[in-house]
């Protein structure tokens, strides 16, 4: 491990919201040439620490040395002159701007504000051979898949010159493969004596790439692991303060009917591709693939959000092709949707408001709302799901996100559905709420529920599925048993390698 | 419309002289002498017309005048929005078409003749109006859309001028007073003068505040066409009609009803399908060759009427006959 | 009541009391009347449009189609159609209205603005072209006049008109459904998140198109209200800029304009407030130009002045848990 | 030049061809010097409106900017000041409004449509106050006049006014700042993800301050413009509604009101759609109460057209992937 002077020393740091403390007298130290990840649960003060380095917010308390200078970093700016680059967890690109442009946003070569666009454009094509992206640089971002546009961003961080790259949860919407190309461009960085600071909530990745792991708790340090200290349990241990043992702890029972049935379906992105699959009561099926394997878009089709373009679909022994959400969710079809603050829940009204929000139709046949009847459907919720909010009347806005997880549930359990749908349901959760829900989907698959989840996480799909469902370009390459599950039967099937099934 | 555009057309066509009637905005005064255009084009023939009516201001009247050259016009009438400032304009009008003014002169200008009322001694005809219906003085309050229009601002001084018993003046070299502020002459009061810019609610409400500020208000003042009528709305809402006298401007048939029952004293009428009907028959008469028709002054003054229970029959029944007459060709 | 409805409660109180001292006819039963006659119809036309913004969209088009209800209800009269037939087939036209704006928002997908500033100009021109641009009046429906415009005297000279018995069924109607029925609840979740709401099953573009043909609706009943009130109809004038009186009384009475918020008590204050100052400006005498200077300076004042407290607000309940914690 | 400039072109060349082919006059010297003076007019204003469209905002003040930008020019010149002074100062002026305008609406964060609304009434009756309503004319200033309002004649009758060159020197500098500068990509950006911008240590709020200083210099100069080409001033009327023309013409040129997109070159055609509207409803004698409705319709068509043709294009553009794509 390097032994020179710490290259970044963040010390005593306080970061107060309106109505949050979010950080605490939080320490953090930077080597170079170092990767360093940053772990903890939802809202344990991760983005905000970040942040507060690349000059979007400033510090209430705390000091921050670069190479042993003390500096203020008061805007964005002056974060890139000292060469500190922050990969946001929510992509920030401009789509209606092409690749180089975003690439050299805010940093253009220029003479009196008159760009320089062809060595834009010149420098941006190496930027994009360096992290593997094949595309001409006047694409336009909005043609972009999330993965290529996460490229696209660390292109522009490597554009600004940095000497420590930030990168918050990069992984979240990448597949599998997509990640392992990500962390060879990482490693790659680090070669070049570049500092990386990562973020995720996927401990394996943590584990492969990190030289140093510092865990954050409410806003505080929880503690630091270096090397071989950097195992599952021992970070899990600082993040969540107690041990959380036998993480997929999944209980085969016994499968019912079939009870959903999809013939022939075609996807309005993929209209040449007929999908085929069945589900029984019980029964949770996970779907793997790449980003782009068209899962969430077959989710959105059977739950009526994308009407599809051909085929058949039969739920408890009756066709139906639903329109709209609103039919799907009638025939007991539900949906936690991938985009959870987009999708899933109206940030700004309360939990007992989201609660309500799907159910309020089924329990008023007049249209009146019942407000006692809502009040103790959202407290019977908080409760049966754990969910930690002060009161039922708290704006979901400032939940964490895995409560917010747990709203989306919620609301979608109190209406008996018989297919539950679950598109990324632990993306960007921490790994106690994690567990919770993972306990959720068992306990409702014990009841007879059919369970349907897409995810990007190996770990999760291997862990949780009692079936898997393999896309690859908006077609099924494989259906695995729970025997047949492995890594790497999975991969070849989702790159498109129909053999290997 | 259509057949106007192929020009190769039977005799009776071609000796059509093609005429514009432009007015200065949108107002019932104007449907007014809009029937009489539609009049004298139909009684004296020969002409052919168009009317237009500016939606906003001097913007679109002056690019309807445009058009209108553009498409080759004989002859035009028009009510200048701003007759000192469209000098220049309406010379280059002046050049390519004859051009006469009705309603508003524009006197610095090259047009032909003007056809109109002088405000200024319409509004002493209407200050004489409101004393008489109380001759006892009092306070007056005065209504009107807006006080951009200098025959507004004529009318209003008018009013003003005669009833503080101040000499008269000189068209043309009228000094205008502020509007907020009150005139107190011997007999009578001027408190206030409210505009509404042509706002049908503000104009009502206008009305109905001054009721409710002035306890005393003794006559209520209207000088564009729907003041008067918006006057007595409130006036008979507020159960002071008789108690209040209203005096007005134009012949709003809502206003010559209440001169008929009474509850106005009377109105200043510049029978406005005279500026229509003469304009068409000046310019038909200029483009047949004939000038006699214009005065070497300049200025046809078509005179106004005053108009009260006296005579009020009379008027009406002349008003409706002229409307009903202008609109027989639709 | 919420916070917003505060605020602007307290801006009446202020000119309410600030008139009165410099006048005091103005507290007068006659003035009285007069000022929740137009309050009234101000607030109309506010909460049709309070719909619409709630659900993140605008309405341009509200004071155009009062015009055009207005001129065509005096035509139908001139050329003696039944007077309650006519103003039944016209409430529907507004409706009919609403719905085009609604489809072309929600199935062209063209943007609000657009859509209904097209309207502003069409209907106007609509207006001015049926009735060639003839002022008209409304004779002999009497039964009709006393509908929508009559006066019930309450004491002294202090008269409630049929504009405010209007209101007082619109607002109790239009509150009870945002604040009590499923769909008001669906109108604001699908103005804070409409996709979020699509989701949760609500069929969002037919509640939108509700809240269009809801304003249009309620701008048609401004219509016939304003006409009979006026007793005269200018095709070219009668409506002009309501939309933006509207407006204004629905975001000072809380409904932001990115949707999602709104409160039916406060557009009503609000109008109030337009109202009030107009009455204040023309009794306490200050030069009738002023007036839009006036009500222009009050709306950004009032505005600004919220914003400014929700600030402090929130920073002081920042203050309050970081004590609470350290 | 992009795919939505072509789209109000050809919308253009259908109505030139259209009113050629009614009425022979149209092309005659006279007419176009003309419509190319009014054209010019309605595109600085759209230029200007147009910035602040691309950064997601609006301008409804534009109407009585120029109003009062009129009318102070006017009440100078009545009281002999200098008219170059004095035009200097008034420029002054209306960058100071578009300073505040931006202010409030970044620092204050109010909402644009609020603050420009109150801006629209503010102005207004400020002019309306300061002339005491008065139609003011422009004497004795023959310098600025042909600075302002001057002709040069091309053949025969044709002529190119000053508005002309105005708009040519706007245009471009316009169209090199969102094309070529460093501020216009960062305009553009922050149009379209104003977090995103500030990521990148875009000073966004210094952006959008300067879109609206931009927008209200525009209307400042078109202020000028307009005085003098009228040579007359109405302080209640002058400049009234044309917020809405320019907003249209800029709506129509491309700009989506979204923001992050605009193309100036589109915002001019647009403009000239519009006049070239008017100018086609009085030749081809079309009833002049129609003109509102005509616009509002074309408005409404063109964007409708464009919507559609963009959504067939994606589906084209969709196929053509996944048909590569299998
Ligand atoms: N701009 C803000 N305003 C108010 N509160 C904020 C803001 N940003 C963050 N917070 C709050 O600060 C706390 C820390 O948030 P932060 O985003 O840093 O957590 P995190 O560790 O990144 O969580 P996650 O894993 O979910 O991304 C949370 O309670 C959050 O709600
Ligand atoms: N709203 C959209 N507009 C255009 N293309 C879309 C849209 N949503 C998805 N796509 C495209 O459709 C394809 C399938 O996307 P989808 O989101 O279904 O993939 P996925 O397998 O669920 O991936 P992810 O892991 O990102 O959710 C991709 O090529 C994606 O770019
Ligand atoms: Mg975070
Ligand atoms: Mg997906």
């Amino acid at each position: 491990m390097p032994k020179e002077p710490p290259l970044l020393e963040a010390s005593s740091i306080g970061k107060q919201f309106p109505g949050v403390r979010a950080l605490h007298n939080v320490n953090l130290t930077l080597f170079q040439g170092e990767i360093l990840s940053l772990v903890g649960e939802n809202g344990a003060g991760k983005s905000t620490m970040m942040k507060l380095l690349a000059g979007i917010h400033l510090p209430d308390d705390g000091a921050i040395k670069l190479n042993g200078d003390l500096v203020e970093i008061t805007n964005v700016r002056e974060a890139q002159k000292y060469g500190i680059a922050l990969i946001h967890q929510e992509l920030n690109l401009s789509d209606n701007l092409d690749i180089a442009a975003n690439i050299f946003l805010g940093n253009e070569p220029h003479k009196n504000g008159v760009m320089d666009h062809n060595r834009i454009h010149r420098e941006s094509a190496q930027f994009l051979k360096r992290v593997g992206l094949e595309f001409p640089t006047d694409t336009l971002v909005a043609d972009l898949t999330i993965g290529h546009q996460q490229l696209v961003e660390i292109s522009k961080a490597l554009s600004v010159d940095a000497r420590i790259i930030i990168m918050d949860e990069p992984t979240s919407s990448l597949s599998q493969k997509e990640s392992k190309k990500l962390f060879e461009v990482i490693r790659g960085l680090k070669s070049q004596g570049i500092s990386i600071i990562y973020i995720s909530h996927r401990l394996g990745e943590v584990i492969d790439l990190s030289d140093r792991v510092s865990v954050l708790r409410d806003g505080e340090n929880a503690g630091e692991l270096v090397g071989d200290e950097i195992t599952h349990d021992a970070m899990v241990k600082l993040m969540v303060g107690r041990d959380l043992s036998q993480f997929y702890n999944r209980t085969v029972t016994a499968l019912g009917e079939k009870i959903f049935e999809v013939k022939g379906l075609r996807t309005p992105p993929y209209p040449d591709n007929e999908i085929s699959f069945s589900v029984r009561s019980g029964e949770i099926l996970g779907i793997a693939g790449l980003v782009g394997a068209g899962r969430t878009e077959l989710l959105q089709t059977i739950f009526g959000i994308t009407p599809a373009v051909g085929g058949s679909m039969k739920l408890n022994g009756k066709e139906l092709m639903p329109k709209s959400s609103l039919e799907a969710i009638d025939s007991g079809i539900v949906l936690a949707p991938e985009d959870r603050k987009r999708h899933g829940l109206i940030l700004e009204m309360n939990v007992r408001e989201n609660t309500s929000l799907a159910r309020l139709s089924r329990d008023q046949k007049v249209g009146i709302i019942d407000f006692n009847n809502e009040y103790e459907l959202a407290e019977k919720t908080i409760k049966e799901l754990k969910i930690k909010t002060p009161h039922s009347s708290q704006v979901v806005q400032y939940l964490s996100g895995g409560n917010q997880q747990k709203v989306v549930l919620g609301k979608w359990l109190s209406m008996n559905p018989s297919l539950l749908l679950l598109d990324e349901p632990t993306r960007g959760i921490d790994i106690g709420s994690k567990q919770e829900i993972y306990k959720l989907m068992e306990e409702l698959a014990a009841s007879g529920v059919a369970v349907i989840f897409v995810s990007s996480e190996m770990e999760e799909v291997l862990g949780m599925a009692d079936r898997v469902l393999v896309m690859h370009e908006g077609a099924v390459t494989g259906d695995l048993s729970r025997e047949q599950l492995n890594e790497e039967a999975v991969m070849q099937l989702a790159t498109g390698n129909k053999a290997a099934a | 419309g259509n057949n106007s555009s192929n020009g190769t057309n039977d005799g009776d066509d071609k000796a059509k002289h093609k005429i514009a009637y432009v007015t200065n905005g949108i107002d019932p005064f104007w449907d007014l002498c809009a029937a009489g255009v539609r009049q004298a084009e139909s009684e004296l023939g020969g002409v052919e017309c168009e009317i237009h009516f500016p939606t906003k201001g001097l913007a679109d009247q002056k690019s309807i005048m445009e058009s209108l050259m553009a498409k080759g016009i004989a002859g035009m009438a028009v009510s200048p929005v701003d007759a000192d400032g469209q000098t220049k304009f309406l010379n280059e009008i002046a050049s390519q078409t004859k051009l006469i003014t009705h309603d508003a002169d524009a006197p610095k200008s090259e047009r032909l003749v003007y056809i109109g009322t002088d405000n200024y001694k319409a509004g002493r005809a209407l200050g004489r109006l409101v004393k008489e219906a109380i001759p006892d003085g009092g306070e007056v309050a005065i209504f009107v859309g807006r006080l951009e229009q200098l025959n507004a601002r004529q009318r209003r001084q008018g009013v003003i001028d005669e009833l503080l018993d101040r000499p008269s003046q000189t068209l043309g070299q009228i000094k205008f007073d502020e509007v907020a502020k009150v005139f107190k002459g011997e007999k009578y009061t001027i408190v206030d003068t409210r505009t509404d810019n042509f706002v049908m609610d503000a104009a009502k409400s206008n009305a109905e505040d001054a009721i409710t500020k002035y306890e005393n208000l003794a006559c209520m003042v209207g000088l564009f066409a729907y003041n008067p009528p918006r006057c007595l709305q409130a006036i008979k809402e507020a159960g002071k009609l008789g108690k209040i006298k209203v005096c007005g401007f134009d012949e709003d048939d809502a206003l010559l009803q209440a001169i008929k029952d009474g509850h106005a004293h009377g109105t200043i009428s510049q029978q406005p399908w005279n500026y229509g009907y003469q304009s068409v028959k000046v310019l038909k008469s200029i483009l047949d060759g004939d000038n006699s028709v214009i005065p070497p002054n300049k200025f046809i003054d078509l005179g106004y009427k005053s108009v009260t229970a006296k005579n009020i029959d009379e008027f009406w029944s002349e008003k409706n006959k002229m409307a009903a007459l202008g609109k027989k060709k639709d | 009541m919420n916070k917003n409805t505060i605020g602007i409660l307290s801006l009446f109180v202020l000119i309410f009391g600030f008139t009165w001292y410099s006048n005091e006819n103005f507290v007068n039963g006659y003035n009285m009347t007069n000022l929740v006659k137009w309050s009234s119809l101000y607030a109309i036309m506010g909460i049709g449009v309070a719909f619409v913004i709630i659900t993140g969209g605008i309405d341009l088009s509200i004071g155009s189609v009062i015009g055009l209800v207005a001129s065509l209800l005096a035509l139908a009269i001139k050329y003696e159609w039944n007077p309650t037939l006519t103003v039944v087939l016209l409430l529907g036209l507004s409706i009919v209205i609403g719905l085009m704006h609604g489809l072309l928002i929600t199935k062209v997908k063209l943007q609000p603005f657009v859509v209904t500033l097209c309207g502003l100009l069409f209907y106007r021109g609509i207006s001015r072209w049926l009735t060639d641009n003839q002022t008209m009046q409304f004779p002999g429906t009497e039964n009709l006049d006393s509908f929508f415009s009559g006066k019930l005297l309450i004491f002294g000279k202090f008269a409630l008109s049929s504009p405010f018995f209007f209101l007082v069924v619109v607002a109790i109607i239009a509150a009870f459904f945002l604040n009590r029925t499923i769909w008001g609840r669906y109108l604001l979740a699908l103005g804070n998140n409409e996709d979020g709401a699509r989701y949760s099953g609500i069929q969002t573009d037919r509640l939108k198109i509700a809240a269009y043909v809801i304003c249009s609706f309620l701008a048609g009943v401004s219509g016939l209200l304003f006409a009979y009130e006026l007793d005269s109809v200018q095709p070219a004038q009668t409506g002009e800029f309501y939309e933006l009186y509207a407006i204004a009384a629905a975001v000072l009475g809380g409904c932001s304009l990115r949707g999602g918020q709104g409160a039916i008590f406060g557009v009503i204050i609000a109008a109030a407030v337009i109202r009030l100052l107009r009455n204040s400006i023309n009794l306490v005498g200050i030069s009738t130009h002023l007036e839009f200077s006036i009500i222009g300076l009050v709306i950004l004042g009032g505005v600004t002045a919220d914003e400014l407290i929700k600030r402090i607000v929130a920073k002081r309940r920042s203050k309050q848990i970081s004590t609470s914690k350290s």
